[in-house]
Protein backbone atom coordinates (compact mmCIF):
# COMPACT_ATOMS: atom_id res chain seq x y z
CA UNK A 1 0.00 0.00 0.00
CA UNK A 2 0.91 3.43 -1.37
CA UNK A 3 -0.62 6.69 -0.13
CA UNK A 4 1.23 10.07 -1.32
CA UNK A 5 -0.13 13.66 -0.91
CA UNK A 6 1.96 15.67 -2.96
CA UNK A 7 2.43 19.13 -4.61
CA UNK A 8 4.63 17.75 -7.61
CA UNK A 9 2.76 15.77 -10.87
CA UNK A 10 2.97 12.54 -10.58
CA UNK A 11 3.70 10.50 -13.98
CA UNK A 12 0.53 7.91 -14.37
CA UNK A 13 2.17 5.66 -17.22
CA UNK A 14 4.96 4.91 -14.72
CA UNK A 15 3.08 4.52 -11.77
CA UNK A 16 0.78 2.43 -12.73
CA UNK A 17 3.06 0.41 -15.09
CA UNK A 18 4.99 -0.14 -11.66
CA UNK A 19 1.96 -0.89 -9.70
CA UNK A 20 0.89 -3.13 -12.29
CA UNK A 21 4.10 -5.27 -12.39
CA UNK A 22 4.34 -5.12 -8.68
CA UNK A 23 0.98 -6.47 -7.46
CA UNK A 24 2.26 -9.91 -7.56
CA UNK A 25 -0.36 -12.50 -7.77
CA UNK A 26 -3.13 -10.12 -9.20
CA UNK A 27 -5.09 -10.98 -12.07
CA UNK A 28 -6.63 -7.49 -12.18
CA UNK A 29 -5.34 -4.27 -11.83
CA UNK A 30 -7.80 -1.20 -12.04
CA UNK A 31 -7.00 2.38 -12.42
CA UNK A 32 -8.46 6.02 -12.20
CA UNK A 33 -7.02 9.21 -12.42
CA UNK A 34 -8.98 12.60 -12.03
CA UNK A 35 -8.25 15.45 -14.20
CA UNK A 36 -8.51 18.93 -14.26
CA UNK A 37 -11.80 19.93 -16.20
CA UNK A 38 -12.52 23.72 -16.89
CA UNK A 39 -15.26 24.85 -14.73
CA UNK A 40 -19.31 24.65 -15.46
CA UNK A 41 -19.20 27.91 -15.23
CA UNK A 42 -16.91 29.49 -17.23
CA UNK A 43 -13.33 29.93 -18.25
CA UNK A 44 -11.27 28.23 -15.44
CA UNK A 45 -7.87 29.50 -15.23
CA UNK A 46 -6.62 27.64 -12.46
CA UNK A 47 -7.75 24.92 -9.81
CA UNK A 48 -6.19 25.40 -6.02
CA UNK A 49 -6.45 22.86 -3.95
CA UNK A 50 -6.32 23.10 0.07
CA UNK A 51 -5.21 20.44 2.05
CA UNK A 52 -5.48 19.20 6.07
CA UNK A 53 -1.12 18.09 6.11
CA UNK A 54 -1.50 15.20 8.59
CA UNK A 55 -5.43 14.52 8.64
CA UNK A 56 -5.24 13.75 4.53
CA UNK A 57 -2.66 11.25 5.10
CA UNK A 58 -4.27 9.77 7.63
CA UNK A 59 -7.66 9.79 6.18
CA UNK A 60 -6.29 8.36 2.93
CA UNK A 61 -4.29 5.13 4.55
CA UNK A 62 -7.46 4.36 6.40
CA UNK A 63 -9.44 4.30 3.55
CA UNK A 64 -6.77 2.61 1.45
CA UNK A 65 -6.71 -0.22 4.40
CA UNK A 66 -10.18 -0.83 4.87
CA UNK A 67 -10.66 -1.32 1.00
CA UNK A 68 -7.52 -3.52 1.27
CA UNK A 69 -8.99 -5.64 3.67
CA UNK A 70 -12.39 -6.03 2.50
CA UNK A 71 -11.61 -7.03 -1.22
CA UNK A 72 -8.47 -8.52 -0.15
CA UNK A 73 -6.97 -6.87 -2.62
CA UNK A 74 -3.04 -7.58 -3.41
CA UNK A 75 -2.28 -4.11 -3.41
CA UNK A 76 -3.44 -0.54 -3.27
CA UNK A 77 -2.19 3.09 -4.08
CA UNK A 78 -3.54 6.66 -3.96
CA UNK A 79 -1.75 9.66 -5.02
CA UNK A 80 -3.65 13.27 -4.28
CA UNK A 81 -2.13 16.55 -5.05
CA UNK A 82 -2.57 20.19 -3.55
CA UNK A 83 -1.43 23.44 -4.83
CA UNK A 84 -2.61 24.92 -8.10
CA UNK A 85 -3.39 23.12 -10.92
CA UNK A 86 -4.18 24.11 -13.97
CA UNK A 87 -7.38 22.43 -16.88
CA UNK A 88 -5.72 19.23 -18.24
CA UNK A 89 -3.73 18.83 -14.97
CA UNK A 90 -3.74 15.41 -13.34
CA UNK A 91 -5.12 15.74 -9.71
CA UNK A 92 -4.93 12.46 -8.24
CA UNK A 93 -5.15 8.43 -8.97
CA UNK A 94 -6.33 5.59 -7.72
CA UNK A 95 -4.91 2.02 -7.98
CA UNK A 96 -6.26 -1.49 -7.11
CA UNK A 97 -5.18 -4.93 -7.45
CA UNK A 98 -6.93 -8.01 -7.22
CA UNK A 99 -7.28 -11.78 -8.00
CA UNK A 100 -10.60 -11.03 -9.63
CA UNK A 101 -12.13 -7.80 -11.60
CA UNK A 102 -14.74 -7.38 -9.96
CA UNK A 103 -13.10 -7.08 -6.87
CA UNK A 104 -10.51 -4.74 -8.34
CA UNK A 105 -13.46 -2.38 -9.82
CA UNK A 106 -15.33 -2.33 -6.64
CA UNK A 107 -12.80 -1.44 -4.26
CA UNK A 108 -11.17 1.44 -6.49
CA UNK A 109 -15.22 3.11 -6.44
CA UNK A 110 -14.99 2.41 -2.82
CA UNK A 111 -11.86 4.43 -2.87
CA UNK A 112 -13.08 7.00 -5.17
CA UNK A 113 -15.98 7.31 -2.81
CA UNK A 114 -14.53 7.68 0.38
CA UNK A 115 -12.00 9.93 -1.01
CA UNK A 116 -14.39 12.28 -2.29
CA UNK A 117 -16.07 13.41 1.05
CA UNK A 118 -14.16 11.78 3.97
CA UNK A 119 -10.71 13.11 2.89
CA UNK A 120 -9.78 16.90 3.67
CA UNK A 121 -9.03 18.66 0.44
CA UNK A 122 -11.28 21.37 -0.89
CA UNK A 123 -11.18 22.89 -4.33
CA UNK A 124 -11.09 26.73 -5.53
CA UNK A 125 -11.72 27.50 -8.71
CA UNK A 126 -10.12 30.60 -9.90
CA UNK A 127 -12.24 31.76 -13.68
CA UNK A 128 -9.84 34.01 -16.39
CA UNK A 129 -11.80 36.80 -15.05
CA UNK A 130 -10.22 36.79 -11.42
CA UNK A 131 -13.63 35.50 -9.57
CA UNK A 132 -12.94 33.08 -6.93
CA UNK A 133 -15.06 30.12 -6.13
CA UNK A 134 -15.01 27.13 -3.50
CA UNK A 135 -16.02 24.28 -5.28
CA UNK A 136 -19.72 23.01 -3.50
CA UNK A 137 -19.95 19.81 -2.36
CA UNK A 138 -22.18 17.26 -4.44
CA UNK A 139 -24.65 16.06 -2.70
CA UNK A 140 -24.35 13.08 -5.03
CA UNK A 141 -20.86 12.56 -3.83
CA UNK A 142 -22.11 11.86 -0.06
CA UNK A 143 -25.35 9.82 -1.83
CA UNK A 144 -22.68 7.33 -2.93
CA UNK A 145 -20.87 6.13 0.26
CA UNK A 146 -24.51 4.84 1.64
CA UNK A 147 -24.03 1.61 -1.21
CA UNK A 148 -20.95 0.35 0.83
CA UNK B 1 -6.15 23.80 22.39
CA UNK B 2 -5.28 24.79 18.52
CA UNK B 3 -8.28 25.64 16.59
CA UNK B 4 -7.65 25.35 13.10
CA UNK B 5 -9.72 26.75 9.73
CA UNK B 6 -9.75 25.79 6.14
CA UNK B 7 -11.23 26.59 2.98
CA UNK B 8 -13.79 29.57 2.75
CA UNK B 9 -14.02 28.84 6.83
CA UNK B 10 -9.96 29.87 6.79
CA UNK B 11 -11.15 32.78 4.56
CA UNK B 12 -14.41 33.92 6.16
CA UNK B 13 -12.44 34.19 10.10
CA UNK B 14 -8.94 35.43 8.44
CA UNK B 15 -6.84 33.50 9.66
CA UNK B 16 -5.41 29.47 9.34
CA UNK B 17 -4.92 28.41 12.94
CA UNK B 18 -5.00 30.02 16.80
CA UNK B 19 -4.90 29.14 20.02
CA UNK B 20 -7.76 28.93 22.19
CA UNK B 21 -8.07 29.03 26.16
CA UNK B 22 -11.67 27.07 26.55
CA UNK B 23 -13.99 25.25 28.93
CA UNK B 24 -16.18 24.72 26.64
CA UNK B 25 -17.50 21.10 27.03
CA UNK B 26 -18.09 19.72 23.48
CA UNK B 27 -17.62 21.61 20.21
CA UNK B 28 -20.97 22.85 19.95
CA UNK B 29 -20.08 24.83 23.18
CA UNK B 30 -16.79 25.81 21.74
CA UNK B 31 -18.46 27.22 18.63
CA UNK B 32 -21.10 29.51 20.62
CA UNK B 33 -18.11 30.85 22.58
CA UNK B 34 -16.55 31.69 19.05
CA UNK B 35 -19.76 33.04 17.41
CA UNK B 36 -19.89 35.33 20.87
CA UNK B 37 -16.48 36.72 19.68
CA UNK B 38 -16.92 38.79 16.74
CA UNK B 39 -19.30 39.19 13.55
CA UNK B 40 -16.66 37.12 11.48
CA UNK B 41 -16.59 34.25 13.55
CA UNK B 42 -20.64 34.50 13.64
CA UNK B 43 -20.48 34.79 10.09
CA UNK B 44 -18.12 31.68 9.05
CA UNK B 45 -20.30 29.37 11.93
CA UNK B 46 -24.18 30.61 11.10
CA UNK B 47 -24.97 27.73 8.96
CA UNK B 48 -23.40 24.22 10.87
CA UNK B 49 -24.93 22.10 7.98
CA UNK B 50 -22.10 23.50 6.27
CA UNK B 51 -19.18 22.68 8.08
CA UNK B 52 -17.90 19.90 9.13
CA UNK B 53 -15.42 19.49 12.46
CA UNK B 54 -12.53 17.15 13.00
CA UNK B 55 -11.35 16.51 16.43
CA UNK B 56 -7.32 15.25 16.64
CA UNK B 57 -7.71 14.75 13.01
CA UNK B 58 -10.45 12.59 13.25
CA UNK B 59 -14.19 13.57 11.82
CA UNK B 60 -16.33 14.05 14.62
CA UNK B 61 -19.52 15.33 15.72
CA UNK B 62 -20.67 18.48 16.83
CA UNK B 63 -21.49 16.87 20.14
CA UNK B 64 -18.76 15.46 20.55
CA UNK B 65 -16.85 16.08 23.98
CA UNK B 66 -13.47 17.94 24.29
CA UNK B 67 -11.80 16.67 26.63
CA UNK B 68 -8.39 15.22 25.60
CA UNK B 69 -8.71 17.30 22.35
CA UNK B 70 -5.92 19.16 21.21
CA UNK B 71 -6.42 20.17 17.68
CA UNK B 72 -9.85 20.76 16.99
CA UNK B 73 -10.73 21.55 12.91
CA UNK B 74 -13.35 23.84 11.31
CA UNK B 75 -13.85 23.43 7.72
CA UNK B 76 -16.82 23.05 4.98
CA UNK B 77 -17.69 19.21 3.61
CA UNK B 78 -14.81 17.87 1.44
CA UNK B 79 -14.62 18.46 -2.35
CA UNK B 80 -11.24 16.22 -2.72
CA UNK B 81 -10.61 13.32 -5.79
CA UNK C 1 -12.01 4.93 -29.95
CA UNK C 2 -9.46 2.11 -30.79
CA UNK C 3 -9.91 -1.63 -30.68
CA UNK C 4 -6.29 -3.52 -31.30
CA UNK C 5 -6.29 -7.71 -31.37
CA UNK C 6 -2.49 -8.52 -31.17
CA UNK C 7 0.29 -11.48 -30.55
CA UNK C 8 2.78 -8.83 -29.06
CA UNK C 9 2.53 -7.73 -25.92
CA UNK C 10 1.70 -4.16 -25.23
CA UNK C 11 3.18 -1.43 -23.07
CA UNK C 12 0.57 -0.51 -20.09
CA UNK C 13 1.86 2.16 -18.75
CA UNK C 14 2.43 4.15 -22.02
CA UNK C 15 -0.93 2.76 -23.60
CA UNK C 16 -2.41 4.32 -20.25
CA UNK C 17 -0.29 7.75 -20.48
CA UNK C 18 -1.16 8.09 -24.35
CA UNK C 19 -5.03 7.46 -23.38
CA UNK C 20 -5.51 10.00 -20.71
CA UNK C 21 -3.75 12.68 -22.63
CA UNK C 22 -5.88 12.47 -25.48
CA UNK C 23 -9.17 12.02 -24.27
CA UNK C 24 -9.70 15.66 -24.32
CA UNK C 25 -12.24 17.19 -21.81
CA UNK C 26 -12.76 14.53 -19.59
CA UNK C 27 -12.45 14.91 -15.92
CA UNK C 28 -12.21 10.78 -15.17
CA UNK C 29 -9.88 7.88 -16.71
CA UNK C 30 -10.54 4.28 -15.81
CA UNK C 31 -8.34 1.49 -17.15
CA UNK C 32 -8.71 -1.78 -16.27
CA UNK C 33 -5.61 -4.53 -16.77
CA UNK C 34 -5.83 -8.39 -16.72
CA UNK C 35 -2.60 -10.06 -15.72
CA UNK C 36 -2.40 -14.29 -16.26
CA UNK C 37 -2.29 -15.54 -13.05
CA UNK C 38 -1.40 -19.12 -12.03
CA UNK C 39 -3.94 -21.75 -12.77
CA UNK C 40 -6.27 -23.23 -9.39
CA UNK C 41 -5.53 -26.39 -10.66
CA UNK C 42 -1.57 -26.01 -10.13
CA UNK C 43 1.37 -25.04 -11.81
CA UNK C 44 0.63 -23.51 -15.30
CA UNK C 45 3.06 -23.54 -17.81
CA UNK C 46 1.31 -21.48 -20.43
CA UNK C 47 -1.95 -19.87 -21.26
CA UNK C 48 -2.86 -19.75 -25.12
CA UNK C 49 -5.63 -17.96 -26.12
CA UNK C 50 -7.25 -18.80 -29.20
CA UNK C 51 -9.53 -16.56 -31.36
CA UNK C 52 -11.49 -15.98 -34.48
CA UNK C 53 -9.70 -13.19 -36.32
CA UNK C 54 -11.94 -10.87 -38.38
CA UNK C 55 -15.31 -11.66 -35.71
CA UNK C 56 -12.95 -10.57 -32.68
CA UNK C 57 -12.40 -7.16 -33.99
CA UNK C 58 -16.18 -6.53 -35.08
CA UNK C 59 -17.21 -7.81 -31.98
CA UNK C 60 -14.93 -5.70 -29.74
CA UNK C 61 -15.93 -2.92 -32.16
CA UNK C 62 -19.15 -2.70 -31.70
CA UNK C 63 -19.56 -3.62 -27.73
CA UNK C 64 -17.08 -0.38 -27.76
CA UNK C 65 -19.43 1.30 -30.00
CA UNK C 66 -22.38 0.87 -27.55
CA UNK C 67 -19.98 1.79 -24.67
CA UNK C 68 -19.42 5.14 -26.22
CA UNK C 69 -22.35 5.85 -26.84
CA UNK C 70 -24.49 4.77 -23.35
CA UNK C 71 -21.89 6.57 -21.10
CA UNK C 72 -21.21 9.40 -23.29
CA UNK C 73 -17.67 8.84 -23.13
CA UNK C 74 -14.65 11.40 -24.50
CA UNK C 75 -13.12 8.31 -25.47
CA UNK C 76 -12.66 4.12 -25.31
CA UNK C 77 -9.88 2.01 -25.81
CA UNK C 78 -9.27 -2.02 -25.76
CA UNK C 79 -6.33 -4.15 -26.68
CA UNK C 80 -6.83 -7.63 -26.25
CA UNK C 81 -3.80 -10.23 -26.89
CA UNK C 82 -4.04 -13.63 -28.40
CA UNK C 83 -1.16 -16.52 -28.53
CA UNK C 84 1.34 -18.07 -25.96
CA UNK C 85 1.49 -15.83 -22.75
CA UNK C 86 2.86 -16.96 -19.30
CA UNK C 87 1.89 -16.34 -15.67
CA UNK C 88 2.41 -12.59 -15.19
CA UNK C 89 1.82 -11.40 -18.34
CA UNK C 90 -0.98 -8.79 -19.32
CA UNK C 91 -3.40 -10.57 -21.24
CA UNK C 92 -5.35 -7.35 -21.82
CA UNK C 93 -6.66 -3.65 -21.14
CA UNK C 94 -9.61 -1.74 -21.73
CA UNK C 95 -9.52 2.31 -21.10
CA UNK C 96 -12.20 4.78 -20.62
CA UNK C 97 -12.79 8.37 -20.76
CA UNK C 98 -16.11 10.55 -19.08
CA UNK C 99 -16.67 13.93 -17.68
CA UNK C 100 -17.56 11.92 -14.72
CA UNK C 101 -16.16 9.30 -12.84
CA UNK C 102 -18.88 6.99 -12.57
CA UNK C 103 -19.25 6.68 -16.08
CA UNK C 104 -16.02 6.08 -16.76
CA UNK C 105 -16.13 3.05 -14.19
CA UNK C 106 -19.43 1.94 -15.28
CA UNK C 107 -18.13 1.99 -19.10
CA UNK C 108 -15.62 -0.42 -18.15
CA UNK C 109 -17.57 -2.71 -16.20
CA UNK C 110 -19.34 -3.16 -18.91
CA UNK C 111 -16.28 -3.49 -21.78
CA UNK C 112 -15.02 -5.84 -19.23
CA UNK C 113 -18.41 -8.22 -18.75
CA UNK C 114 -19.42 -7.97 -22.73
CA UNK C 115 -15.71 -8.44 -23.52
CA UNK C 116 -15.44 -11.88 -21.49
CA UNK C 117 -18.77 -13.43 -22.70
CA UNK C 118 -19.16 -12.19 -25.94
CA UNK C 119 -16.23 -11.53 -28.15
CA UNK C 120 -14.66 -14.67 -29.42
CA UNK C 121 -11.49 -15.86 -27.22
CA UNK C 122 -10.93 -19.38 -25.73
CA UNK C 123 -8.24 -19.97 -23.01
CA UNK C 124 -6.22 -22.56 -23.19
CA UNK C 125 -4.32 -23.68 -19.76
CA UNK C 126 -1.33 -25.66 -20.55
CA UNK C 127 -0.03 -27.14 -17.05
CA UNK C 128 3.62 -27.59 -15.92
CA UNK C 129 3.25 -31.52 -16.44
CA UNK C 130 1.94 -31.33 -19.98
CA UNK C 131 -1.83 -31.55 -19.03
CA UNK C 132 -4.08 -29.32 -21.16
CA UNK C 133 -7.52 -27.85 -19.76
CA UNK C 134 -9.80 -25.28 -22.23
CA UNK C 135 -10.84 -22.35 -19.31
CA UNK C 136 -14.90 -23.33 -18.56
CA UNK C 137 -16.82 -20.08 -18.94
CA UNK C 138 -18.10 -19.01 -16.03
CA UNK C 139 -21.83 -18.58 -14.62
CA UNK C 140 -21.21 -15.48 -13.07
CA UNK C 141 -19.36 -13.99 -16.36
CA UNK C 142 -22.90 -14.45 -17.65
CA UNK C 143 -24.69 -13.24 -14.93
CA UNK C 144 -22.93 -10.48 -14.88
CA UNK C 145 -24.17 -8.94 -18.26
CA UNK C 146 -27.69 -9.21 -16.68
CA UNK C 147 -27.44 -5.97 -14.55
CA UNK C 148 -26.88 -3.67 -18.13
CA UNK D 1 -20.73 -22.77 -47.14
CA UNK D 2 -17.46 -23.06 -44.93
CA UNK D 3 -17.74 -23.94 -41.43
CA UNK D 4 -15.08 -23.11 -38.65
CA UNK D 5 -14.34 -24.83 -35.41
CA UNK D 6 -12.60 -23.21 -32.93
CA UNK D 7 -11.24 -24.48 -29.43
CA UNK D 8 -12.48 -27.83 -28.06
CA UNK D 9 -14.68 -28.42 -31.11
CA UNK D 10 -12.04 -27.78 -33.39
CA UNK D 11 -9.87 -30.52 -31.65
CA UNK D 12 -12.57 -32.88 -31.21
CA UNK D 13 -13.23 -32.10 -34.78
CA UNK D 14 -9.68 -32.77 -36.05
CA UNK D 15 -9.79 -29.23 -38.40
CA UNK D 16 -10.38 -25.68 -37.78
CA UNK D 17 -12.25 -25.05 -41.23
CA UNK D 18 -14.28 -27.22 -43.90
CA UNK D 19 -16.23 -26.01 -47.02
CA UNK D 20 -19.49 -28.04 -46.47
CA UNK D 21 -22.49 -28.30 -49.22
CA UNK D 22 -25.91 -28.01 -47.42
CA UNK D 23 -29.23 -27.54 -48.00
CA UNK D 24 -29.90 -27.31 -43.99
CA UNK D 25 -32.24 -24.59 -43.53
CA UNK D 26 -31.16 -23.85 -40.15
CA UNK D 27 -28.06 -24.07 -37.98
CA UNK D 28 -30.54 -27.24 -36.35
CA UNK D 29 -30.65 -28.90 -38.94
CA UNK D 30 -26.70 -28.25 -40.59
CA UNK D 31 -25.43 -29.69 -36.54
CA UNK D 32 -28.25 -32.99 -37.69
CA UNK D 33 -26.38 -33.70 -40.99
CA UNK D 34 -22.79 -33.06 -39.40
CA UNK D 35 -23.24 -35.41 -36.26
CA UNK D 36 -24.41 -38.19 -38.13
CA UNK D 37 -21.15 -37.70 -40.47
CA UNK D 38 -18.88 -39.14 -38.16
CA UNK D 39 -18.80 -39.90 -34.40
CA UNK D 40 -16.35 -37.62 -33.70
CA UNK D 41 -18.68 -34.57 -34.98
CA UNK D 42 -21.25 -36.78 -32.78
CA UNK D 43 -18.93 -36.00 -30.23
CA UNK D 44 -18.31 -32.48 -30.66
CA UNK D 45 -22.37 -31.74 -31.25
CA UNK D 46 -23.21 -33.73 -28.39
CA UNK D 47 -24.42 -31.24 -25.62
CA UNK D 48 -25.53 -28.20 -27.75
CA UNK D 49 -26.01 -26.24 -24.22
CA UNK D 50 -21.95 -25.85 -24.64
CA UNK D 51 -22.33 -24.54 -27.46
CA UNK D 52 -22.14 -21.20 -29.17
CA UNK D 53 -22.81 -20.52 -32.58
CA UNK D 54 -22.17 -17.47 -35.41
CA UNK D 55 -23.46 -16.93 -38.59
CA UNK D 56 -21.33 -14.26 -40.47
CA UNK D 57 -19.18 -13.65 -37.50
CA UNK D 58 -22.38 -12.34 -35.58
CA UNK D 59 -23.39 -14.64 -32.83
CA UNK D 60 -27.03 -16.49 -33.45
CA UNK D 61 -29.24 -18.87 -32.21
CA UNK D 62 -29.69 -22.26 -33.14
CA UNK D 63 -32.66 -22.16 -34.68
CA UNK D 64 -31.48 -18.91 -37.09
CA UNK D 65 -31.82 -19.53 -40.75
CA UNK D 66 -29.14 -20.13 -42.79
CA UNK D 67 -30.30 -18.78 -46.21
CA UNK D 68 -28.00 -16.19 -47.59
CA UNK D 69 -25.14 -17.44 -44.64
CA UNK D 70 -21.13 -17.64 -45.93
CA UNK D 71 -19.76 -18.64 -42.82
CA UNK D 72 -20.88 -20.43 -39.82
CA UNK D 73 -18.58 -21.15 -36.85
CA UNK D 74 -19.18 -23.85 -33.80
CA UNK D 75 -17.35 -23.02 -30.78
CA UNK D 76 -17.75 -23.31 -26.88
CA UNK D 77 -18.72 -20.08 -24.55
CA UNK D 78 -16.19 -17.20 -24.99
CA UNK D 79 -13.52 -16.87 -21.74
CA UNK D 80 -11.77 -13.99 -23.07
CA UNK D 81 -10.76 -11.35 -20.77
Amino acid sequence: MRVLVQQEPFDFGSEVEAFATGAGGAGAVVTFTGVVREADSGAMAVMEIEHYPGMTEKALEKIASEAITRWDLTDALVIHRHGRLVPGDQIMMVATAARHRVAAFEAAEYLMDYLKSRAPFWKKEILQNGAEDWVAAKSADEDALRRW
Amino acid sequence: MDVLYFAWVRERIGLPKETVETSAVTVAELIEELKAREERYAAAFADLSALRVALDQELAEFDAPLEGVREVAFFPPMTGG
